[in-house]
C-alpha cells in the first residue's frame, strides 16, 4: 500500500474545474515532481490533499486513514506537510518561533500544564527548543534563530519555511515551487539541499516546480497537468521525450 | 535554560511586585479617596486593555466585545455579592428570581465566577463568531456587546432592567483591583511565552500557515477569545464593586471604544504598552477636566466650556493614530534584560 | 393579524427600510473603494442634517436651498476629514485607520455637542413633506414615498458611475492597490477624495431625508442609522451598491415585522439588527450579494 | 533617455539603494539583474517615485525625480510590478482598459487590447473573470499586458518571468523583443539572468543596492564572476 | 430619624470613618485659607443627558447669580460633567469632594447617575441634593442624599387618576423607554395605579418597549392602534416622545397621549408640532399658577437672563442651590455633616417649584402640576396635591 493515494479528485471554482480526476501514489522514500504550465491546477491539487480546499469527489489516503476534507491542521497532524508558492512565514516572529510553532502540535501538557508551568510542561518545552536549534543547524539557519523571520533574504526565507514544515515531522512534505525568485546558483544548492532531507528525515517528497534544471535533477517521476488534467506520468526522461508535454508544457526546443 | 540570569530576573520581579504593594499600602492608607479611586481604575483599565491585547494584539482577532464581557462579569458578580435586603431594596419593581434572591459569596468566589461565567459566554459566541474574519469579526463582536446590553435591559427579574442594581457592595480597594492586575499581567507573560502562547501569535501572523502547521484554529481562537472574555469579566466585576452601581446602558460600545484606544495607544501587542497607556489614559482623561472649567489668563478670561474635554481627547486620538502608528510600544516590551543592559537585542519577556 | 394590519406594517417597514438603504449605499460605497469603515459616516448624517437646520433657522434661507448647500458643504466636509484623518494613514495597518476614524467620530460628535449644543432640537420640515395619504385605513406618509423613489434614482446613478466610468473603474482599481493604481497613471488622491465626497454628499441627502422624517435634531443623532446601515451594508454584502440597498430594505422591514408579530419582544429591537447581521455572516460570510471569494493560497 | 544620478532609497534603517548612476538609451534593452535582495526592485519603485529617494532622475532630458507617479507614467514610462499586483477584484478586461488609463484614444485602446490578447490568448478566453482568481502564471500575463496598454515609450519590467512555465518563460522574451521592435526602451530586471543577457544590449550587476559590474550582455555572459554567481554552474 | 444607618457591618466602614475625618480636619483648614463656600454641580453636561444637564445648569448659575453669598461668604460652584456615564458620576462626586473640598453637592439629572453619585457621597458624608432625579431609589438607604422634587410613585399616580377621573379612560395602553429607568418606573407606578382606580386587571391593553435613541416607532403603534386604547401614557424624553406621538398621528392614532414632566421643553412642541396638541403632562411647578413669590422671581430672572421660558429642570435646579444654601445658613457653618442635619430639617420652604419639605426619606413632599399643550404652548390644566 503506498503512503499517499490520491483517487481520482476534482475540484471547482464556481464554473471553473480547476482539477479533474486526479490520481497519484506515492510511495515512502519516493520523490515526485508536479509540472504544467501556469493555472494547471498545481497548486490546487495541493490545497485539496493538505485540507485547503475540498474536492467535489474523489477522495486521499494517507496510511491506509481516510483524509478527505479533514481540517489542514489534523492532516498535519497526521503528517504531512507542506510549503507555500508565497512564502507564509510568521514574519514578525523570530526564526526560532517559527520553528518552535511547528511543534506545538505535539504538545502533551495541557493549557492548564503550560500556564502552570508544571516540570512535565517546562521538560517538553526545552525538549522543543533542543530540537528546533538542531533543526536550525541543519538548515543552516543557526545563527539567524532570534531575528525576526521576516527580514531574513528571500532564499533563506524558503530555507526556513521548508525547516519549519519540517519540524511537524511530517512524513511526507509537498514543496509549492521551492525554487521561485531563486537564481541558478541558489537553485542548485536547493536541489542538494532536498536530496539532503529526504536522506535524514526518511520523508516522501511531493513538489512542484518550473526549473527544469531542478525538477529533472531530483524527481524520480514526474506528472504533468494541464488544463487540470494530468497529461502525462513517467520519469524526467520520458517527460521530455513526451511529445504532449512539449506541445503544452516545455515548448519545442529547449535550450539552455 | 534556568540559568542564573533568569534566576535574577524572577528575583528582580518580586522585588519590583514588593514595591508597587508597598505603595499600595501607603497609597490605600494615604491618599484621598478620589485618588484611590483613579488609582483602582487604572489598575481596572490595566486589566481591561489586556483582556481586549490578548484578542487583538496577540491573537489577531479583531473583536470588540469586551463591554459585552465586562457587563456579564459585572452582573454576575453584583448578584452575588449583594445582601438579599438590598437585593429586595432593588428588585422593588419587579421581583428578582428566587434562585438568585439568595445567592451569596465571599468576593473571591464572585471574581472567579464572574470570570468564568463571562468565560462562558465568550466561548457560547465564540464558537460560532470566531469563524469570520478581519472587519466582519470586528462587527460581529460589537454586535453582540450590544445585544448583551439588549437583553439585559429587558431581563428584569435577573438583573433588574434599566433600573440597574444598587447599593453592590464596594470590596474592590487597591489590594484587590492592583492584586488581580499584577495576577493577570504575569498570567499574560507565562500565556504568551509559553507554546500556545507562539501558536495564537503565529495565527495573528498567518492563520493559513499557522493551521498548516498543525495549530487548531478553532481551538486556539476559542481559547483565546475566552480567556480574553474571562479577564474582561473580572475587570467589569471589580469595576461593579468599586463604582457600586451599575446598568445595561453602562456597558455600550462607547466603553468597548475607550479601551481599543488604550490597546492601540500602548502598542498592539505589547504587555508594557498595554499598562503604560491604560495608567496614562485614565489619568490624563481626569487632568483634561481642566479645559472645561473656567480659566483666568491674566489678560483674558475663557470661560469653562463643557464637553471640551472630550474634543481635545478626540484630537489627542486622531493626532496619536497619526503620528505615533505603533502607539508607546508598538509590539515591544520593557524587560528586565533591556532595563539591566540597554541595546541587547533579546526579545524575551519577564517580570512586570 | 388582519391583512390590512399587516398591509399597514410592511408600509412602514419599507419607509424605514428605504431610509436605512439611501443611507447604507453611501457606507457601502467608501468602504467598497477605500476598504475602511467610515465610522464617522453617521456623524457626516448629522452634520448635514445641522447645515440644514442652520440654513433655515439662522440664515434665513428657503429651504430648498439649505438643503442643496448642506450637500455641498458636507461633501465638503467629508474630503477635509479624508484629508485630515485617513490620508496620512493610506500605508498604515487598518486598526490605525479604524481608529482614527473612531477618533473622527468622537471629535464631531462632541464637537457638536460643544458647538450646537446637547439639547435635541426641531428639525424644519416643509409641508410638501408632511401629508398622509390614507387608504381606508392604512396610513402612508408623504416621505414613505419620497423617500424609495429618491433611494433608487441615487442607487442607479452610483452604479453607473461605479461600474461604467473610468473615474468608477479608478475607484475600484484604488480599492485594492494604490500603488499599482498610481503606476495606471491614476491621481489616487483625487481619486479617493472624490470617492468621500460623493459618499459625503449621499450622507447628506440620507440625513436631510432623516430628518424630515424624523425632525428631532441633536450631536448624537448619527450614531443609530450609522450604526444600522452599516449593518445593513454588511448583510447586502459590503461594497456591493445594489447589496446595500437590498440589505438596508431587509433590515427595516425585519425590524418592523418583528415587532409587528412578536410585540413582547419589542424591547429586543436593536438585537435583531445585529442577529440578523450575525446569521449572515455565519452563513454567507460575505453578505448576501457580496462576491463568495475562497482566498487563494 | 533615461539619466538615473546618485540615486539612494532607504526603508527605516535599510539602506537598499546606494547612489546608483545608471543610464538607458533610447531604443536600448537593459537588464539589472543581482541577487535576492539587492536593491533592483527598489531602483524600478524609486523611478516611478513609489518609495522615498534620493538623486536625480531625467527622463527625456526633463527631471522627473519629484514628479507625481501619474506624471511620470504620462510621460510615457510604465512598469510591470513584481509580484502578482493586478486588481484582483476587476476583470481582466477591465485591468486592461485601467492600464490605458493616461491614454484618451477610444479606438485605440480597444485595438491595444486585442493587440494583448493575440499575445496572450489565455487573457482572451477568461476575459471576464476576475484578475484576483487566475493562477500566478496568468496574473504575470496580466501585468505585462496591462502595462503594454499604456503604449509607453519606456517600459520597466520587474521579473516579467518570475513563476512562468519554461514555455511561457520563452515567450515572454519573445514579447519582450517584439516590443522593443516596436520601438519601445525596455528596462528589464530578472533572476534569469541567462535569458535575460541573452538580449540585452546592456545589463548591470547588483551587489548589496551598488552596482558591481556592468557590460554588454555577451561580455558578462562570457564574465566568470558572474557566471559563477549568478547563472550556475551548468 | 427611622432610617438610621442600615449599611452598619460593611467592611468597608473603618476606612470611611478615617476617610471622612480626614477630609473634616482638610476642610476646616481650608475653610480658614479662604473665606468662600463651596458646593460642587456634578451634571451631565455631555452625552447622552446632555441636555437634562445643561437646563438643570442653567437654571443652578441663575440662583447662584441673584443669592451669591451665605453666611456673610461668596458661595463658589464647581461644576463637573458626569458624561451621563456612571463611573464618571461616581469620579465627579469624589473629586468634588476630595479635590474641591466642597461641604454640599447639587445633582444630579438621571436616577441612575444620582446614585453612582450617591454611594460616593454617603461614604465621604457629604450631603448632595437633587434636582430632578425622580427614582425612589436616590435617596432609599442614603442619608446623605436629598432631592427638591416629588418622586415617581406619586408622578405615576397623578396621571393614572388625570387618565381615569378627568378623561374617563377605562383602557390605556403603556409606550415605555426600556432603556430608561424614569421611564420604565412610571410607567409601573402608572400601570399599578390605573389598575387600581379601574379595577379591571386587564385595564392596560399593551405595554409596548422601545429604546433610548430609536426614531421609529411605527411597529408598536400600529400593534397599538389595533388594539384601540382610551388614552396612550408614554413617558420618555421628550425628543423621542415627540416623535413618538407624531408617528401615531401619522398613523392615525386619536387617542390622548400623556406623559411626565420630561415633556417639558420647548423643543417637544417644536418637534412634534401639530402632532402634540393635547398631549397632557404632570410637571414640578408652573409660571401661570405661580406657587410661591419665589416662582415668580425666578421666572423674571430666567428670561431675561436667557431670553426664553424656563424648564421645569431650570426651576428645580434653581431651587437645589436655593435649599442647599437654605441648610448652610441654618447650619451656621459649612460643615457637610451639619449641612445634612440642616438639610433633613427643611420644611415649608419656598422654592421656585413649590413648597418644599423633606421627609424621612429626603425626597420633597410637594404637589404637581398638570398641564396640556394647547396651540403650540404648556398651558396650565390643573394641581394636585400629594395626599399625606
Ligand atoms: N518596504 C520595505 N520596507 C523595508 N525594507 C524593504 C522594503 N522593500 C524592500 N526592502 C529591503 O530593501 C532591500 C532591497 O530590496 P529590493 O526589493 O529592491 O530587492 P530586489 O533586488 O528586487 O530583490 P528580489 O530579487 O528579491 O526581488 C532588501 O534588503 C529588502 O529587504
Ligand atoms: N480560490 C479560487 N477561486 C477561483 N479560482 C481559483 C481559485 N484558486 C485557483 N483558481 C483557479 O484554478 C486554476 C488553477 O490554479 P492553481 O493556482 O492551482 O494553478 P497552478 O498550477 O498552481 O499555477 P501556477 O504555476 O501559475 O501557480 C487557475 O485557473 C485559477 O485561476
Ligand atoms: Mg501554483
Ligand atoms: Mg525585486
Amino acid at each position: 500500500m503506498s503512503l499517499l493515494e490520491v483517487k481520482n479528485i476534482t475540484i471547482k471554482f464556481g464554473g471553473l474545474t480547476a482539477v479533474s480526476d486526479f490520481s497519484l501514489s506515492l510511495e515512502k522514500g519516493e520523490i515526485v515532481g508536479l509540472i504544467g504550465p501556469n493555472g494547471a491546477g498545481k497548486t490546487t491539487a495541493f490545497n485539496a490533499i493538505t485540507g485547503i480546499y475540498r474536492p467535489v469527489s474523489g477522495s486521499v489516503h494517507f496510511n491506509g486513514t481516510d483524509i478527505t476534507g479533514m481540517l489542514p491542521d489534523k492532516i498535519t497532524k497526521l503528517g504531512i506537510a507542506r510549503t507555500f508558492q508565497n512564502i507564509r512565514l510568521f514574519s514578525n516572529l523570530s526564526v526560532l518561533e517559527n520553528v518552535l510553532v511547528a511543534h506545538h502540535l505535539r504538545l502533551k501538557s495541557s493549557f492548564a500544564a503550560a500556564m502552570m508551568r508544571l516540570p512535565g510542561y517546562l521538560r517538553e518545552e526545552n525538549a522543543m527548543r533542543k530540537e528546533a536549534l538542531e533543526l536550525l543547524e541543519s538548515v543552516r539557519l543557526t545563527k539567524f534563530a532570534n531575528e525576526k523571520a521576516g527580514s531574513l533574504p528571500y532564499g533563506q526565507q524558503r530555507r526556513l519555511e521548508i525547516a519549519r514544515a519540517l519540524a511537524t515531522h511530517p512524513r511526507i512534505l509537498l514543496l509549492d515551487e521551492p525554487a521561485a525568485g531563486m537564481n541558478p546558483k541558489e537553485s542548485q544548492e536547493l536541489m542538494e539541499f532536498i536530496g539532503e532531507i529526504r536522506d535524514e528525515f526518511d520523508l516522501s517528497i511531493f513538489m512542484i516546480e518550473h526549473h527544469m534544471q531542478v525538477v529533472m535533477g531530483v524527481c524520480e517521476r514526474i506528472l504533468v497537468l494541464d488544463h487540470g488534467v494530468t497529461i502525462a506520468e513517467g520519469n524526467p526522461a520520458e517527460i521530455q521525450g513526451n511529445q504532449k508535454v512539449i506541445e503544452a508544457y516545455l515548448g519545442v526546443e529547449m535550450d539552455a | 535554560m534556568m540559568g542564573l540570569k533568569s534566576i535574577n530576573r524572577i528575583f528582580l520581579s518580586i522585588a519590583a511586585i514588593a514595591v508597587v504593594f508597598a505603595f499600595l499600602i501607603w497609597a490605600q492608607g494615604n491618599l484621598d479617596a478620589y485618588k484611590v479611586r483613579i488609582l483602582n481604575l487604572c489598575a481596572i483599565n490595566i486589566i481591561l486593555t489586556l483582556s481586549l491585547n490578548l484578542t487583538n494584539g496577540f491573537t489577531g482577532l479583531f473583536s470588540l466585545g469586551t463591554a459585552g464581557f465586562m457587563a456579564v462579569g459585572a452582573y454576575v458578580s453584583a448578584l452575588l455579592t449583594m445582601s438579599p435586603e438590598v437585593k429586595a431594596m432593588n428588585f422593588f419593581m419587579v421581583p428578582i428570581n428566587p434562585a438568585l434572591a439568595h445567592l451569596n459569596a465571599p468576593f473571591i468566589v464572585a471574581l472567579i465566577l464572574a470570570g468564568l461565567i463571562s468565560a462562558l459566554v465568550g466561548f457560547l459566541i465564540g464558537a460560532p463568531v470566531l469563524k469570520l474574519k478581519g472587519d466582519y469579526l470586528a462587527i460581529a463582536t460589537l454586535g453582540f456587546g450590544e445585544i448583551i446590553s439588549v437583553i439585559f435591559t429587558n431581563t428584569q427579574t435577573i438583573t433588574n432592567g434599566a433600573l440597574g442594581l444598587k447599593g453592590i457592595p464596594q470590596y474592590t480597594n487597591l489590594y484587590w483591583s492592583w492584586g488581580t492586575a499584577i495576577v493577570v499581567i504575569l498570567g499574560l507573560i507565562t500565556l504568551l511565552n509559553s507554546s500556545y502562547g507562539r501558536a495564537f501569535k503565529a495565527i495573528r501572523e498567518d492563520e493559513i500557515a499557522a493551521q498548516a502547521m498543525g495549530v487548531n484554529l478553532f481551538y486556539h481562537k476559542v481559547l483565546s477569545f475566552s480567556l480574553s472574555a474571562f479577564i474582561a469579566g473580572i475587570g467589569g466585576a471589580l469595576l461593579a464593586n468599586l463604582i457600586s452601581t451599575i446598568d445595561p446602558t453602562m456597558f455600550r460600545f462607547f466603553l468597548t471604544y475607550q479601551i481599543l484606544l488604550m490597546v492601540v495607544l500602548g502598542g498592539m501587542g505589547s504587555i508594557t504598552g498595554s499598562c503604560i497607556s491604560a495608567f496614562i489614559m485614565t489619568v490624563i482623561m481626569e487632568l483634561l477636566r481642566v479645559v472645561e472649567s473656567p480659566m483666568n489668563l491674566g489678560f483674558i478670561n475663557i470661560p469653562g466650556i463643557p464637553g471640551m474635554r472630550m474634543v481635545v481627547f478626540a484630537v489627542i486620538l486622531i493626532v496619536v493614530v497619526l503620528f505615533m502608528r505603533q502607539g508607546i510600544m508598538g509590539e515591544k516590551e520593557i524587560t528586565w534584560d533591556m532595563l539591566l543592559r540597554k541595546g541587547a537585542g533579546r526579545h524575551e519577556s519577564s517580570g512586570s | 393579524m388582519t391583512f390590512e394590519l399587516f398591509l399597514q406594517h410592511l408600509i412602514n417597514g419599507i419607509s424605514l427600510g428605504s431610509l436605512y438603504a439611501l443611507i447604507a449605499i453611501g457606507y457601502t460605497m467608501v468602504y467598497g473603494i477605500v476598504r475602511l469603515i467610515n465610522f464617522a459616516h453617521g456623524d457626516i448624517i448629522m452634520l448635514a442634517a445641522y447645515f440644514v437646520f442652520f440654513g433655515v433657522g439662522l440664515f434665513h434661507m428657503p429651504w430648498w436651498l439649505s438643503a442643496l448647500l448642506s450637500i455641498v458643504l458636507t461633501a465638503l466636509v467629508g474630503m477635509g476629514i479624508e484629508k485630515a484623518a485617513y490620508k496620512p494613514l493610506r500605508d498604515a495597518p487598518r486598526i490605525s485607520i479604524l481608529i482614527s476614524a473612531i477618533g473622527v467620530s468622537f471629535f464631531l460628535e462632541n464637537f457638536g455637542i460643544v458647538v450646537f449644543g446637547g439639547r435635541p432640537q426641531a428639525f424644519y420640515s416643509p409641508k410638501v413633506f408632511q401629508g398622509v395619504i390614507k387608504l381606508g385605513n392604512v396610513s402612508i406618509i408623504n416621505l414613505g414615498i419620497i423617500i424609495p423613489v429618491i433611494t433608487i434614482i441615487l442607487l442607479m446613478g452610483l452604479v453607473y458611475i461605479v461600474n461604467n466610468t473610468r473615474t468608477g473603474m479608478a475607484m475600484r482599481a484604488c480599492s485594492k492597490d494604490i500603488d499599482t493604481a498610481k503606476l495606471m497613471g491614476i491621481d489616487v488622491d483625487r481619486i479617493i477624495s472624490f470617492t468621500f465626497g460623493l459618499g459625503s454628499a449621499l450622507a447628506a441627502v440620507g440625513g436631510i431625508m432623516w430628518g424630515l422624517k424624523y425632525p428631532q435634531l441633536h450631536p448624537l443623532i448619527g450614531i443609530m442609522p450609522g450604526l444600522k446601515c452599516f449593518i445593513a451594508a454588511v448583510v447586502g454584502g459590503i461594497g456591493n451598491i445594489p447589496g446595500a440597498m437590498l440589505g438596508g430594505f431587509i433590515l427595516g422591514i425585519g425590524e418592523i415585522l418583528l415587532v409587528a408579530f412578536l410585540p413582547g419582544l419589542s424591547g429586543y429591537r436593536d438585537a435583531f439588527a445585529f442577529i440578523i447581521l450575525i446569521l449572515i455572516l455565519l452563513f454567507r460570510p460575505t453578505g448576501i450579494l457580496g462576491e463568495k471569494v475562497a482566498e487563494k493560497v | 533617455m533615461l539619466e538615473i544620478k546618485d540615486l539612494n532609497v532607504r526603508y527605516g534603517g535599510i539602506h537598499a539603494v546606494r547612489g546608483i548612476d545608471m543610464s538607458v538609451p533610447q531604443g536600448s534593452i537593459i537588464t539589472l539583474i543581482g541577487a535576492n535582495g539587492a536593491g533592483k526592485s527598489s531602483t524600478l519603485r524609486a523611478i516611478c517615485n513609489l518609495v522615498k529617494k534620493s538623486g536625480t532622475i531625467s527622463f527625456m532630458g526633463e527631471d522627473i525625480s519629484r514628479l507625481p507617479t501619474r506624471e511620470i507614467v504620462k510621460r510615457g514610462v510604465s512598469m510591470v510590478p513584481e509580484g502578482r499586483r493586478v486588481f484582483a477584484d476587476l476583470t481582466i478586461y477591465e485591468n486592461l482598459v485601467l492600464g490605458a488609463y493616461t491614454r484618451k484614444d477610444e479606438s485605440g485602446i480597444k485595438n491595444d487590447i486585442e493587440w494583448v490578447y493575440s499575445l496572450f490568448p489565455r487573457l482572451k478566453e477568461r476575459e471576464k473573470q476576475l484578475a484576483g482568481t487566475l493562477s500566478g502564471g496568468e496574473q504575470q500575463m496580466l501585468a505585462v499586458g496591462r502595462a503594454l496598454m499604456s503604449r509607453p515609450k519606456l517600459l520597466m519590467m520587474d521579473e516579467p518571468s518570475l513563476g512562468l512555465a519554461p514555455l511561457l518563460v520563452r515567450d515572454v522574451f519573445k514579447i519582450i523583443q517584439k516590443i522593443h521592435e516596436e520601438g519601445v526602451t525596455i528596462l528589464l530586471i530578472e533572476q534569469n539572468a541567462r535569458m535575460a543577457l541573452k538580449v540585452a544590449d546592456y545589463a548591470y550587476v547588483l551587489e548589496t543596492g551598488a552596482i558591481a559590474l556592468s557590460g554588454s550582455g555577451q561580455e558578462l555572459l562570457q564574465n566568470q564572476e558572474v557566471t559563477r554567481a549568478y547563472l550556475g554552474g551548468v | 430619624g427611622s432610617k438610621q444607618s442600615s449599611e452598619s457591618n460593611k467592611p468597608a466602614e473603618s476606612e470611611q470613618a478615617t476617610d471622612s475625618g480626614k477630609s473634616d480636619s482638610n476642610q476646616s483648614s481650608s475653610e480658614s485659607s479662604d473665606d468662600v463656600i463651596r458646593i460642587g454641580v456634578y451634571e451631565p453636561m455631555t452625552g447622552a443627558s446632555a441636555a437634562g444637564g445643561q437646563m438643570t445648569v442653567e437654571g443652578i448659575n441663575l440662583a447662584n447669580e441673584m443669592f451669591p453669598e451665605v453666611l456673610g461668604k461668596k458661595i463658589k460652584l464647581f461644576l463637573v460633567d458626569n458624561k451621563t456615564d456612571k463611573t464618571e458620576a461616581a469620579n465627579a462626586v469624589s473629586r468634588l469632594i476630595q479635590q474641591n473640598k466642597v461641604s454640599v453637592i447639587i445633582g444630579s439629572y438621571g436616577s441612575s447617575l444620582s446614585m453612582a453619585g450617591g454611594q460616593v457621597a454617603k461614604d465621604a458624608k457629604v450631603p448632595v441634593v437633587g434636582c430632578s432625579p425622580t427614582n425612589p431609589l436616590v435617596t432609599l438607604n442614603n442619608d446623605y442624599y436629598f432631592r427638591v422634587c416629588f418622586i415617581d410613585p406619586f408622578q405615576g399616580k397623578v396621571m393614572a387618576k388625570y387618565a381615569f377621573n378627568t378623561l374617563k379612560a377605562k383602557k390605556a395602553a403603556i409606550i415605555m423607554d426600556v432603556s430608561n429607568d424614569y421611564s420604565v418606573g412610571l410607567s409601573n407606578y402608572f400601570k399599578q395605579a390605573f389598575v387600581e382606580l379601574t379595577g379591571d386587571k386587564n385595564a392596560i391593553v399593551a405595554e409596548a418597549k422601545y429604546k433610548t435613541g430609536d426614531q421609529e416607532f411605527t411597529a408598536q403603534l400600529t400593534g397599538i392602534k389595533d388594539l384601540n386604547p382610551d388614552v396612550i401614557f408614554a413617558p420618555g424624553n421628550y425628543g423621542e416622545s415627540a416623535l413618538l406621538i407624531k408617528q401615531a398621528r401619522d398613523l392615525g392614532i386619536k387617542a390622548p397621549f400623556l406623559g411626565g414632566d420630561t415633556y417639558e421643553a420647548p423643543e417637544f412642541i417644536q418637534i412634534g408640532g401639530q402632532a402634540v396638541e393635547g398631549v397632557a403632562f404632570s410637571t414640578h411647578y408652573t409660571a401661570e399658577a405661580p406657587v410661591t413669590e419665589v416662582s415668580k422671581q425666578f421666572l423674571d430672572a430666567y428670561k431675561q437672563k436667557y431670553g426664553k421660558d424656563p424648564t421645569a429642570f431650570a426651576a428645580l435646579g434653581f431651587d437645589a442651590y436655593l435649599v442647599a444654601r437654605d441648610a448652610i445658613e441654618r447650619a451656621g457653618s459649612a460643615e457637610p455633616q451639619a449641612i445634612r442635619d440642616a438639610l433633613a430639617k427643611t420644611q415649608d420652604f419656598k422654592g421656585a417649584t413649590g413648597i418644599i419639605t423633606l421627609d424621612e426619606n429626603g425626597d420633597a413632599n410637594k404637589s404637581a402640576v398638570i398641564k396640556q399643550v394647547k396651540d403650540g404652548k404648556f398651558v396650565y390644566v390643573e394641581t394636585i396635591q400629594p395626599d399625606k
